[in-house]
């Protein structure tokens, strides 16, 4: 399995954690992540005006790439996954949009939505599987209670993404039972986090992240897990990391017992 | 046109919303984590839009308070989706001259060692031009 | 030569503001066959109609052109009156210039001239048309009422208290439907069994009611008056004859796990099984898919312990082919399913309900004896949150666009009930509208406020988050506040949308009568004609319709027998004359009109033709008249040309296309 | 006076059967929904009534566009007429694209008895797709042509 891979800005800096584990974890599942070359950053959000074009086109650019190879595009990040799916809906199906980007890309060939955007979380659901992933957990993280929190961008709008059910997700639960540990459901973990607005709110974005873990604790987990930089910042900034906070792709490289191998790359 | 009406047209092409399929249930409003900030409430900004208000609305603490989490997109009954109107009010701001919520002098005492670069970019692109 | 005579409407102001009627009527003098042209009023009132009988007579009027409002609504009644005044009522033709032209345009000159083409359209077919006479068919005395709820119930009791035969053809192992599972019933909280059981033993015990429970509609054919309707009878797995119904199988049934449909999966029940105590016919089926003996082959219970000998393993699915005249459809509805609704958490939490549920949990057959209790541990609550509009006026791809009518009612008298029961426990209802337009209705949602203390809080909720405890917390907008509430609750009841019953788009189908997006049966006029379905002999009675409570259904239940008994009473019925019919001259014998007919109306006969001299045997087709529906079908298919439709011929529609194009 | 400074007023066709797409057209009007009036509805019994003679005619006498309403597929009133209709209509309109009768003159539209909604939106498209068409000049009697 060959896919074309997005990491996006964050995973290169303060997020290389995320990056590192997934892809010695792709490589211990044998799954190849390539790189795409000179990949710019997304933006973090996706520009919501319908009249908005520049903004969107580094997505593009990544897309495209991952068109001419013949390959789907994996992203890590949510925010890159939201950004860069929905760019790809837009270029699928908005023919205004697709029109002026195209005319301001002058590519050899029109670019129209045909690649494929999955997030790791649906590889390893959709293509590995969660009962082949369960086979090859070598050290499963027997009895820790781990809540997923989702956030906001990898579910909504539901429709777009078409990633999970948006009020009761299970994805990550999901992948928390294949790797031998115990899901723990919590009323809060599809609610935002407060996003880019803990730079100038810190207050609100506290105030969210308390509830967040609050409920998670009430409910018994132990630990949390993310796909979100932003979100792991703010839940650990806001609440003083009441419960630890860590990107699944640590969990899995653990389960699959490629952790250790890696783990001065991270600290680099 | 007067210029109230031209920039509420705009706010509705730019977020692509019809403000008029409200039913005014409100469960935006009842939805919205960042409902105590604002003090115009979501359900509120389409009768904004509506009723051409949008020196109100442009001027509004609500504009920097929504997160983009889309949760009133989501739980809208009637595909109003007030988070877009919103983001469009803040497109009308930001597209100005001199308007960004966020300059640059700012950034520095707002970091901090572990503060990723997504928070940085998102805030740049959601805050100003 | 035709002499054609046209008539312009007024319609009031309905057609005459947008089209210029006088100039239609100029306009069309100059077309052939037209020797009498004039506009009126109201060409549909009785003066209207004079001037159609007295032109017809004093201009020897051999075909008329109404322009008017659609076909559908009164080509009858221009028809009958050409009749009355001596004219081939098949002569008529009605150009629709105000469904199709004045109510839609609005410029004066664009209108007029579109309603002058559609004018010549017209008079071009009339010239074209010839007599045409209706022929007879018989009509079957009985009745089929599909569905054994209130509705249908009601509607097989109104025809049968008239004389005629009524079957009624049941899903589920008894009649009863949801109003079976209601505990009480508004504006007058009387209990909902007391009023219906003695109904469903009314129907069971009528001498001209047949009841078919465990039954499904297969197969319908035929036409108005004269259906023909294959019935299912699911395998019982018990003898009907000989069941006394004591019960003891139900009680000895080792299988009690499958989940009890009558109280909405609350709970559970044996694998031998009737839905409840009240049931009709008192006899219970073998759930074959929860029964061990079924499953395994070993056990055999029931069979032992029946005194009756009624339990038969080996028995099969039944079916029964009978004739009808009318057909009533009363399928009735479901509540959706709330999957896409999960903010509310109702698969989350045990304690969030919905109304139906509800219903059952106040039921003193119910799963908790008619205690109001929290469903995950049984203890008593004391605060309740009501969310109305779940899923209803939605315009999403989640729910339903329209309003479920029955909810704000029902919210209100389950306040009532619990707060006088349980006055101390806290009632909150988050409602969007509170619509109460019914006798003694509003009056009844007030005196949930005033009398009863019930706290209204308008604003729509936008998640219920269940807490470590066990309790709920609920997360809504208090709109005239201006506050967003967070309120700590034991139980939600959500007043979810109800929806047509999913089998009734099988069963339009089957019956070619119109249903609409929502898969509510359309009626064939909204107004006029609203327990009719388009296709003749088919009615309507309850919620298959739209939404409804109790009086209203039962009011459409006793209009839609009456429309039946309208259709019963009668002998014989006009058919429609405008059928297919076979030139045997150019027909080649081919068989491919045989083969597209959905009637069976063609057959192949040998006939003797002279054709040009040469007298000679062939092998022709010969359209049954009585039973040709006038579809058309065979008249493309026929490759030489010989079938032709009677009032819809090649030369009548060629006819009006060039006119449309001239 | 030049041809081309004549305003382009289309002629349109539209098909009705009598059970369903004909009482949209009455729901779109009861519901004042409009539609431009170069649009003329025929009443037919049923979709499969339409001979494909009837389509050829009227581009034969200088229509811009033909549509062909009926029940939605299952809904037929005589159960199976529009399926009839369907497969006439796809093999009909091939051939006049082929014959130089674009595709976009010709259309096949499902439309029932409560879709007043759909109706007009439908009409509207299509006169609006008949207008970017402009005149239909490709089919004529060719025994009028010099």
């Amino acid at each position: 399995m060959k896919y074309s891979y997005y990491p996006g800005c964050t995973l290169r800096t303060k997020a290389k954690d995320l990056d590192v584990y997934a892809r010695a974890s792709a490589a211990a599942l044998g799954i190849e992540l390539e790189e795409i070359e000179d990949w710019q950053c997304c933006g973090g959000v996706y520009p919501l005006g319908s009249d908005e074009i520049a903004t969107k086109l580094s997505s593009v650019r990544a897309l495209n790439a991952a068109k001419e190879k013949e390959q789907d595009l994996v992203t890590m990040c949510s925010a890159c996954h939201h950004v860069i799916k929905r760019v790809n809906d837009d270029m699928k199906n908005v023919e205004d949009i697709r029109t002026r980007a195209n005319n301001y890309m002058e590519l050899e060939e029109p670019y129209a939505g045909e690649t494929e955007v999955l997030h790791f979380l649906e590889v390893l659901r959709d293509r590995v599987g969660f009962d082949e992933l369960k086979k090859k957990v070598k050290n499963p993280l027997t009895g820790k209670k781990i809540g997923a929190y989702y956030g906001c961008l990898l579910l909504r709008p539901s429709k777009l993404l078409s990633f999970d059910d948006p009020e009761n997700p299970a994805i990550i639960e999901d992948f928390i039972r294949a790797i031998g540990a115990e899901p723990v459901v919590y009323p809060y973990r599809n609610e935002c986090c407060g996003g880019y607005i803990s730079l100038k709110e810190k207050d609100l974005s506290k105030g969210m992240c308390e509830k967040i873990m609050a409920s998670a604790e009430g409910f018994g987990a132990e630990m949390l897990t993310t796909a979100c930089p932003l979100c792991l910042y703010n839940l650990n900034k806001s609440t003083g990391a009441k419960l630890p906070v860590v990107y699944f792709t640590e969990l899995l490289a653990e389960a699959l017992g490629v952790k250790e191998e890696v783990k001065e790359e991270v600290q680099k | 046109m007067s210029s109230e009406k031209k920039q509420a047209e705009l706010i509705k092409e730019i977020s692509g919303v019809n403000p008029l399929k409200c039913m005014k249930c409100g469960k935006c409003s009842a939805t919205c984590p960042s409902y105590n900030e604002m003090d115009i409430k979501p359900h509120q900004f389409v009768s904004y839009v509506i009723n051409e208000d949008i020196e109100s609305l442009v001027n509004s603490k609500s504009l920097w308070k929504c997160l983009s989490c889309f949760a009133c997109v989501e739980r809208c009954p009637r595909d109003v989706k007030p988070g877009k109107l919103i983001d469009a009010a803040r497109q009308v701001v930001v597209r100005q001259k001199d308007q960004n919520y966020l300059l640059a002098d700012e950034i520095p005492e707002l970091l901090d060692p572990e503060l990723p670069q997504q928070l940085l970019v998102s805030a740049f692109r959601r805050y100003r031009r | 030569m035709q002499r054609i005579g046209v008539f312009v409407c007024h319609c009031g102001s309905n057609i005459a503001a947008t089209v210029d009627v006088s100039k239609v009527a100029e306009m069309s003098l100059m077309e052939p066959g037209v020797v009498h042209a004039e506009d009126y009023q109201y060409m549909c009132s009785e003066a209207g109609q004079a001037k159609i009988a007295a032109a017809i007579k004093e201009k020897n009027l051999t075909g008329i052109v109404v322009c008017s409002c659609s076909p559908r609504m009164h080509e009858a009644t221009f028809r009958k009156a050409a009749e009355r005044a001596g004219l081939n009522p098949y002569m008529v033709e009605i150009a629709n210039i105000r469904e199709h032209c004045s109510w839609i345009h609005k410029d004066m000159e664009e209108a007029t001239k579109k309603a002058v083409i559609l004018m010549r359209a017209a008079v071009a077919k009339v010239n074209l048309n010839a007599p045409l006479q209706a022929g007879e068919s018989r009509v079957t005395k009985r009745a089929l009422v599909i569905g054994g709820g209130i509705a249908g119930i009601q509607t097989a009791l109104d025809i049968a208290d008239a004389g005629y035969e009524v079957d009624i053809v049941e899903k589920t192992p008894s009649i009863g439907g949801r109003m079976s599972q209601l505990d009480k019933t508004f504006p007058t909280l009387d209990c909902s069994a007391c009023i219906l059981t003695p109904k469903m033993v009314e129907a069971s015990a009528h001498e001209k009611i047949t009841i078919y429970t465990y039954s499904e509609v297969e197969k319908v054919s035929g036409f108005v008056g004269d259906f023909t309707v294959d019935i299912r009878k699911k395998a019982r797995s018990v003898d009907m004859n000989k069941c006394t119904g004591c019960g003891v199988c139900q009680e000895k049934c080792p299988s009690k796990k499958a989940p009890s449909e009558f109280n909405r999966g609350l709970n559970t029940r044996s694998a031998i099984y009737t839905p409840f105590a009240q049931a009709i016919p008192n006899v219970p089926v073998i759930d074959r898919e929860a029964c061990i003996k079924f499953k395994t082959g070993k056990c055999g219970i029931c069979s032992k312990v029946c005194q009756a000998g009624a339990v038969d393993y080996e028995q099969k699915d039944e079916i029964i082919s009978e004739k009808y005249g009318a057909i009533v459809v009363a399928t009735g509805f479901d509540t959706i399913n709330l999957d896409k609704y999960d903010e509310y958490a109702y698969s989350q939490s045990k304690d969030v309900i919905t109304s139906l549920e509800l219903e059952r949990v106040m039921n003193a057959a119910g799963p908790t004896h008619g205690h109001l209790e929290r469903l995950s541990d049984g203890k008593a609550p004391k605060e309740i949150v009501f969310i109305q509009c779940v899923g209803s006026r939605c315009s999403d791809d989640r729910g339903k666009p329209y309003c479920s009518k029955i909810c704000c009612m029902y919210t209100a008298k389950h306040a009532m009930l619990i707060r006088d029961k349980y006055p101390d426990v806290n009632v909150t209802v988050f409602y969007i509208d509170v619509r109460t337009p019914g006798k003694n209705f509003d009056e009844f949602y007030r005196r949930a406020v005033e009398q009863y203390g019930v706290n209204y809080i308008k604003g729509q909720v936008g998640k219920v988050i269940p807490q470590p405890d066990g309790k709920l917390l609920v997360q809504g907008s208090d709109l005239l506040d201006n506050r967003q509430i967070l309120k700590e609750a034991d139980m939600v009841v959500l007043a979810t949308a109800i929806e047509p019953n999913p089998d009734v788009r099988k069963i339009a189908t089957m019956l070619t009568a119109s249903i609409d997006t929502n898969n509510f049966l359309t009626e064939a006029h909204a107004k006029l004609r609203p327990v009719e379905s388009p296709t003749a002999g088919i009615f309507l009675s309850g919620v298959c319709q739209g939404p409804k409570d109790i009086p209203e259904t039962v009011a459409q239940a006793g209009a839609a027998a009456v429309k039946a008994i309208g259709l019963l009473a009668k002998d014989k019925l006009m058919t429609n004359p405008c059928t297919a019919q076979s030139d045997i001259l150019l027909c080649n014998g081919c068989s491919t009109c045989e083969n597209v007919c959905p009637y069976g109306a063609i057959t192949y006969e040998d006939k003797e033709v002279n054709d040009h001299g040469i007298r000679e045997t062939r092998r022709v087709a010969v359209v049954n008249n009585a039973l040709c529906q006038g579809c058309g079908a065979c008249t493309v298919a026929c490759p030489s040309g010989a079938m032709d439709l009677q009032g819809f011929s090649n030369r009548q529609i060629l006819a009006e296309v060039d006119a449309i194009c001239r | 006076m030049p041809l081309e400074n004549k305003e382009f007023k289309p002629k349109i066709v539209a098909f009705c059967c009598n059970w369903c797409s004909y009482a949209g057209a009455d729901l779109a009007g009861s519901s004042r929904l409009t539609y431009p009036a170069d649009v003329k509805i025929i009443r037919v019994p049923c979709s499969c009534r339409v001979n494909p003679m009837f389509i050829l005619r009227a581009f034969e006498k200088g229509a811009d566009g033909v549509i062909m309403c009926g029940c939605h597929p299952g809904d037929c009133h005589y159960s199976t007429g529009n399926y009839y209709a369907r497969r006439r209509m796809t093999l009909l309109f091939s051939m006049l694209d082929y014959i130089g009768v674009e595709n976009g003159r010709t259309r096949v539209e499902w439309v029932s008895a409560a879709e007043g909604v759909k109706f007009s939106e439908t009409m509207n498209s299509f006169v609006e797709k008949i207008y970017s068409l402009g005149e239909n000049v490709r089919l004529g009697d060719l025994r009028c042509k010099s």
